[in-house]
């Protein structure tokens, strides 16, 4: 827990520092995520020993306490995001592109990361309420950072993602009056199947569903990821989007009564189908690069959303690996992609998606990146996202009645594969390829394509990888 | 019906009436405005259900009081925000 | 969960595989003008393939065990493996990558983007090596997959609007397709797993409440292999991929791509289904039909084409069925015969793109009504170029001839007697479209000069006829396709191999 | 409940529904926010009614002063064009008028079985309160019991400032937000007085209040810095920062060193509890202090250099 707890910290009191000091130190940044990271791995061969683990905050006993809770996949999550954030720093950085290098990015990003932690570590609705608070707003100062062509989107995100808490803090409220506490392990232990709680509980998941981007609540998404800074969007979709989304799979797989949960499964996993196909859509339509990786987010947290609908509604635990792998495996390739599409816009001098005819030619590892990461959201064997996407198909193959289902997945895969494709084939037009406007930067291509052949690289660990995330003892 | 009971209810109307306008209206003032209704209304709620026991519970005055707190940063926020020159996106 | 011991045997599949992988990634690297550097990787990377695959013979000869295995999925390990079968195709692609390689290097000296190209071909070859040497289902359709992306950006190598076209609609076919295949395999794995495939296939015999199941599984490996084997209505790509660059289009049509479709049936009628439970069944009726219908559809169709290469892309079409076919007919002689046309169409296929792209290259011949006369001018590659097409009409000594004989024979064997028909149909269509073109290039009187003459080579008849990387590879894949026919009896010859392979899937 | 409670309530209520859709649907913006402040300030009451002093205090310090202040700071600077095309709320948009209302009514049975109901918190509080240090319950919960809700809300302002300090400057714009802001303040000055006076009070008797206490203090450097009595608060200033910063770094400071010390994250080793709460409640009245006067009259050149 020691461990958990230092890589919770170690962000907050480097962004205090950097406030405090009037700092602008990217390698401080770099090396204190460094730091953290290494402190998550920790805290994960930890919990992976020793199992899991609470902290009550103030000693206090459990009802009164907020708790700490140190899963596996807490663990996990801890790593992913001390990874994502390492990778994102050095990239804001080292890159001649990025925008954010004298701005308080830095700090903002510190504050970003340690909210994420303490979220990922709490499992108290009302404390959960305050994170998301704290993720929201710094998301939106870091989506500020843009200039003023960002403040509309950017105003529009905070006003739904207040909205949207004040939806999720009624339901807290509601779960509260109902049950007296706030604990969501010692909830799940109370909660009954009757009004209040129905009511209670999706009000909460509405909340988090537009928090998270999750369809229907999806519109705010591409217009503030697309116009935030390059490194901004990348932690935006590949962190950001996820907190929520953690909140909800306790919710339901721990603090619901099954037969709520039993309920609410389809109506999310059918929600899921409709983002995946509809972001899909709009990813395969819009005329503008970070448009089209925005909205694919979109569509690929309908993979996830589907997960836990279908989680919830077999009741199979052995789902949480799927939705987490999607998470993963998503997480990664799309920093990648915001990457590598951050640069090719700066590199090109045009935000549209035409514009990069030729670019396998101009600048061909920022476009490789581009594809690897594509390939992986497509899931294409043997990347991370095939390995969650078939963990998500076995179940659904063992029953006869659970076939229709698959269609969802098929459909997703196709229109995943053209909105990528679209992209990777217009590279290979050579007949008239746009000349980048300043020289490319080599190594922020570089840097794109690492976390792309890191969700490649899953698969060398894939088999100890999903026994440890259903929980087999290795 | 119980004092509780009214409050709750108000409350609830109160937060309905704050979604509501956050959802038709489109002066963004105005949208800062209807989220702080809301918030208003939750917390009448979380007072309401505070009073039900002798003692008013201090965990949802103290939640509450959170609350506020966090509920005047964002609006400070937003409403800085929401005058800002803003430029006409590109896009 | 490797239970034997490693030994030196159990590396040898995995180096098949990076022995074309680690040049390729090397080559992307390079600089265009380090020809040298990238022709002699490519070299290296083909002869040491090559030298590998024939150490794999020689040990699987003798009875010795190459496998290479890691841990994947849950029950689905990653397998490479060297059985008769695997080896029979991973030979071909191996002698046939050499040839095209040399010939890629001709065929492509001056031309831009040469180190892209090269690696992404290495790729390709590379999933083609891992696909033949696939050891269970899940393994193979990841190489499959895989196989799919290294070839898009060959496809769309010369980045013109017809070959943006062609790349987009072969990914969505082979996307598609491999996306089908993927729901197969799930489906099957949730059947106990994906075992290492076995001669006679591993799945248990079908319950009242499996027959479903493998029924379905079976229609969605089909139609996701059935894309890439051009089965009819699927085969839609193929055509329009002709505009690729001739190696490329022997790549596709000869080397890699749709054979890696044909063996993917393959696999699963004999190894993963086996004969056994076909028959029981009744699955392999409408294959056979299938392939009947895309045999006499694709001769058809070749037959308008006024193009050489389209002529030549819907020959394929119908040819590669013949694999199916002999597979469908579920009896151990047409099985012989369909595998043993894996290598013939294979090698004389090659043949005939290699002197298309010649013809196309030298002399700027793209429609068959140009080919007047085209033997006198380069009679070297006229002559290769008609040893490929009598073969596929299937005159004898020509390798082509083998495999319908036994074809027939098969079609006899299990009481198929209709299918004779299709094959003597198709034998005179076959003949109907390359005997034309045969007579134009022979005996047409050719034009008082040639419009456009590259002047490769020495610009005279004979040797010089072009230049010698393009004219080498030709002459030798003919020459193997007449060996491969008229040796057909002895212990080397592929016939041989399907022979031993067909024992053991046949229990014989 | 007797008959004038219930009066009471009632006209509390409803006066408290009728200014909230007036606010919604008033024509002027200017009048939507003035009677914003009175909304607040109504609810100030009903908190006061369901024995909430505490949260009254807050309520009048946030909802009427600072949440008022501020909304009356953008107005100044919302053009002429904005105002003139500002939309009252459309009344005859029946759709989602009727899905709020279906809301509403679905909300109402999920409340209604909650006031039987009781709170397994309460006794709780109840048993731990003479461990918490603090006389208070909810100085208890704010700081012992929940003290990471707190810090975790002492970061919010701090990212809400934060994130104003990215803003880029506005274009000049006439200065007529300065009357009208002047005008309020005069208004707030003996409001002020009165919270602090009440504070003061409470003091002595339990160390409460730390957001009430720094919205006070706010409102009184607002006062001087709008009267020119205090000078230019620049994000340059060390010890600007150093006050912004304080009430986070003292706290999570504290806290760490009860982990260190074995008495758990945010712990107080026995008998230092209370000092320790003391001192941590001075920092963030002086952060929070700090940072909201920024936030409600820092030019954006102020908070930005």
């Amino acid at each position: 827990m020691t461990a958990a707890l230092i890589a919770l910290l170690l962000p907050l009191f480097t962004a205090l520092c950097l406030l405090l000091l009037r700092s602008r130190s990217g390698v401080l940044v770099i090396v204190t995520s460094l730091l953290t990271l290494l402190a998550a791995a920790w805290s994960l061969y930890d919990v992976t020993v020793n199992g899991p683990q609470w902290l009550e905050l103030g000693d206090w006993p459990p009802p009164l306490a907020i708790r700490f809770q140190l899963q596996p996949i807490t663990a996990l999550l801890l790593v992913f995001s001390a990874m994502i954030h390492l990778l994102v720093a050095v990239y804001a950085a080292g890159s001649q592109h990025s925008k954010t290098r004298y701005t308080d990015f830095w700090p903002l990003s510190c504050l970003l990361q340690g909210s994420l932690n303490a979220l990922w570590l709490s499992g108290d609705l009302f404390n959960w309420y305050v994170t998301l608070e704290l993720l929201g707003l710094a998301a939106v100062a870091l989506v500020a950072l843009s200039g003023r062509k960002a403040y509309g989107p950017a105003l529009n995100y905070l006003l739904l993602s207040l909205g949207a808490s004040l939806v999720y803090l009624l339901g807290v409220a509601l779960a509260y009056g109902r049950y007296g506490v706030l604990d969501i392990s010692l909830l799940g232990a109370m909660t009954e199947a009757d009004t209040t709680t129905r009511i209670a509980w999706w009000l909460m998941t509405l909340g988090l569903m537009l928090k998270a981007a999750l369809w229907p609540f999806h519109l705010w998404l591409p217009r503030a990821h697309a116009s935030a800074p390059t490194a901004v969007s990348a932690l935006l979709s590949a962190l950001v989007v996820k907190g929520p989304l953690f909140i909800l799979w306790r919710l339901w797989s721990e603090g619901a009564p099954t037969e709520l949960a039993v309920e609410a499964g389809p109506v999310l996993a059918v929600a899921g189908i409709a983002a995946l196909i509809l972001g899909g859509w709009s990813a395969l339509r819009t005329p503008w690069l970070k448009s089209l990786v925005a909205y694919s987010t979109v569509a690929q947290l309908g993979y996830a959303l589907m997960a836990l609908g279908l989680l919830m509604y077999w009741q199979l635990p052995a789902l949480d690996a799927a939705l987490w792998l999607f998470v993963l495996a998503h997480g990664l390739a799309k920093a990648s992609m915001f990457l590598a599409a951050g640069e090719l816009q700066a590199s090109l001098g045009s935000k549209r998606v035409s514009a990069l005819r030729g670019t396998t030619e101009t600048m061909p590892v920022a476009m490789f990146a581009f594809a690897v990461a594509g390939g992986s959201l497509i899931g294409l064997p043997p990347s991370g996202g095939f390995l969650a996407k078939w963990l998500l198909l076995e179940p659904m193959f063992e029953t006869v009645n659970h076939w229709p289902w698959v269609v969802g997945i098929l459909l997703g895969t196709l229109i995943s594969a053209g909105y990528v494709f679209r992209v990777v084939a217009l590279a290979f037009d050579r007949a008239d390829p746009v000349p980048p406007d300043f020289s490319p930067d080599r190594f922020a291509h570089w840097l794109a394509l690492l976390p792309a052949l890191v969700v490649w690289g899953l698969a060398l660990i894939s088999e100890p990888l999903i026994h440890w995330l259903t929980g087999v003892p290795l | 019906m119980t004092q509780v009971l009214f409050y709750l209810i108000l409350g609830v109307c109160l937060w309905a009436l704050g979604l509501y306008g956050l959802l038709r209206l489109k002066e963004s003032i105005r949208r800062i405005i209807s989220v702080n209704i809301m918030g208003s209304g939750v917390f009448m709620v979380m007072v309401a259900l505070a009073a039900r026991s002798e003692d008013p519970d201090p965990v949802m005055h103290a939640l509450v009081v959170t609350g506020l707190v966090v509920a005047i940063s964002a609006t400070a926020f937003a409403l800085r925000l929401s005058v800002a020159d803003v430029q006409e996106d590109d896009q | 969960m490797i239970e034997t011991a490693t030994t030196w045997t159990n590396w040898v599949p995995l180096a098949i595989v990076l022995s074309s992988l680690l040049p390729g990634l090397f080559i992307f690297t390079l600089r265009e003008d380090q020809v040298a550097l990238r022709t002699t990787l490519n070299l290296i990377g083909a002869v040491l393939k090559l030298v590998l695959v024939g150490v794999m013979l020689w040990g699987v000869a003798r009875g010795m065990e190459f496998r290479f295995a890691l841990p994947f999925l849950p029950n689905g390990l990653l397998i490479l493996k060297g059985d008769a079968l695997s080896l029979q195709f991973v030979t071909l692609s191996a002698v046939l990558w050499l040839t095209t390689t040399l010939y890629a290097i001709g065929y492509l000296e001056g031309a831009p983007l040469r180190s892209r190209f090269f690696g992404y071909f290495s790729l390709c070859v590379s999933a083609t090596a891992g696909l033949a040497l696939a050891g269970n289902l899940v393994t193979f359709v990841l190489f499959y997959e895989l196989l799919t992306l290294a070839t898009f950006p060959l496809v769309v190598h010369r980045g013109t609007v017809e070959a943006l076209r062609a790349g987009r609609i072969y990914l969505a076919y082979t996307l598609g397709g491999g996306t089908l295949a993927l729901l197969g395999a799930v489906l099957l794995h949730t059947q106990g797993g994906s075992p290492a495939f076995v001669p006679g296939g591993y799945l248990p015999a079908a319950g009242e409440d499996s027959q479903l199941i493998l029924t379905l599984a079976f229609g969605l490996l089909i139609a996701g292999f059935g894309v890439k084997a051009a089965l009819f209505p699927l085969h839609g790509w193929l055509p329009t991929a002709m505009v690729a660059p001739a190696p490329v289009s022997a790549l596709l049509h000869a080397v890699a791509v749709v054979k890696a479709g044909a063996f993917g049936i393959v696999r699963v009628v004999y190894d993963v289904y086996g004969v056994e439970l076909m028959t029981a069944m009744d699955l392999a009726q409408p294959l056979l039909w299938l392939a009947c219908f895309t045999i006499l559809y694709g001769s058809v169709r070749a037959l308008f084409q006024t193009d050489l290469k389209k002529r030549l892309a819907f020959s394929t079409v119908s040819q590669v069925s013949y694999v199916t076919l002999g597979v469908a007919l579920l009896g151990p002689i047409g099985a012989v015969g369909g595998l043993v046309h894996l290598v013939h169409q294979g090698l004389m296929k090659v043949t005939l793109f290699y002197c298309a792209g010649n013809f196309a290259e030298t002399l700027h011949i793209h429609k068959i009504r140009e080919m007047d006369g085209v033997g006198k001018r380069m009679p070297l590659t006229m002559a290769a170029f008609t040893v490929g097409a009598l073969g596929m009409i299937g005159v004898p000594p020509v390798a082509g001839f083998i495999s319908k004989w036994y074809l027939g024979l098969g079609a006899l064997e299990v009481g198929a007697d209709w299918v004779l028909l299709v094959l003597v149909g198709s034998g005179l269509l076959n003949a109907l479209y390359f005997l034309p073109i045969l007579y134009r290039g022979w005996f047409a009187p050719p034009p008082a000069r040639w419009a456009h003459d590259e002047k490769l080579g020495t610009g005279q008849p004979g040797l010089g006829e072009t230049h010698w990387m393009l004219l080498w590879p030709a002459l030798i894949t003919a020459s193997l396709a007449l060996l491969v026919g008229i040796l057909a009896g002895t212990d080397l010859s592929p016939l041989n191999w399907a022979q031993l392979t067909v024992n053991l899937e046949f229990d014989l | 409940m007797s008959l004038h409670e219930w009066m009471l309530d009632g006209t509390l209520g409803l006066l408290v529904l009728i200014l909230a859709v007036a606010v919604l649907h008033v024509r002027s913006l200017y009048i939507s926010i003035v009677l914003f402040i009175a909304f607040g300030l109504l609810l100030a009451l009903i908190w006061a009614r369901l024995g909430a002093p505490d949260l009254a205090l807050a309520e009048a310090a946030i909802g009427a002063g600072l949440t008022g202040t501020l909304l009356l700071a953008a107005y100044g600077r919302v053009s002429e064009r904005r105002r003139k095309a500002e939309e009252p709320l459309d009344w005859h948009a029946g759709p989602a008028l009727l899905l709020s209302l279906i809301i509403a009514v679905i909300l109402m049975r999920a409340v209604w079985p909650l006031p039987d109901l009781d709170s397994a918190l309460v006794p709780a509080v109840a048993d731990q309160m003479a461990q918490s240090g603090v006389g208070h319950p909810v100085t208890a919960v704010l700081l012992s019991f929940r003290a990471w809700d707190t810090l975790l809300e002492l970061l919010v302002l701090l990212l809400a400032f934060m994130a104003v300090r990215q803003l880029l400057p506005s274009l000049p714009r006439q200065p007529e937000a300065w009357p009208l802001l002047q005008a309020w303040s005069r208004l707030l000055a003996p409001l002020s007085v009165l919270i602090g006076g009440y504070l003061l009070w409470r003091g002595s008797a339990d160390p409460g209040g730390a957001f009430q206490a720094g919205a006070l203090l706010a409102a009184g450097a607002i006062l001087l810095r709008l009267t020119g009595l205090l000078p230019a608060l620049g994000w340059h200033h060390f010890w600007i920062r150093a006050l912004i910063l304080g009430g986070c770094m003292v706290f999570l400071a504290i806290g760490v060193a009860g982990y260190w010390l074995g008495t758990g994250f945010l712990g107080y080793a026995d008998g230092w509890a209370g000092p320790l709460i003391l001192l941590i409640e001075v920092f963030a009245t002086l952060s929070i202090a700090t940072t909201l006067t920024l936030l409600v009259i820092g030019e954006t050149r102020e908070v930005r250099e």
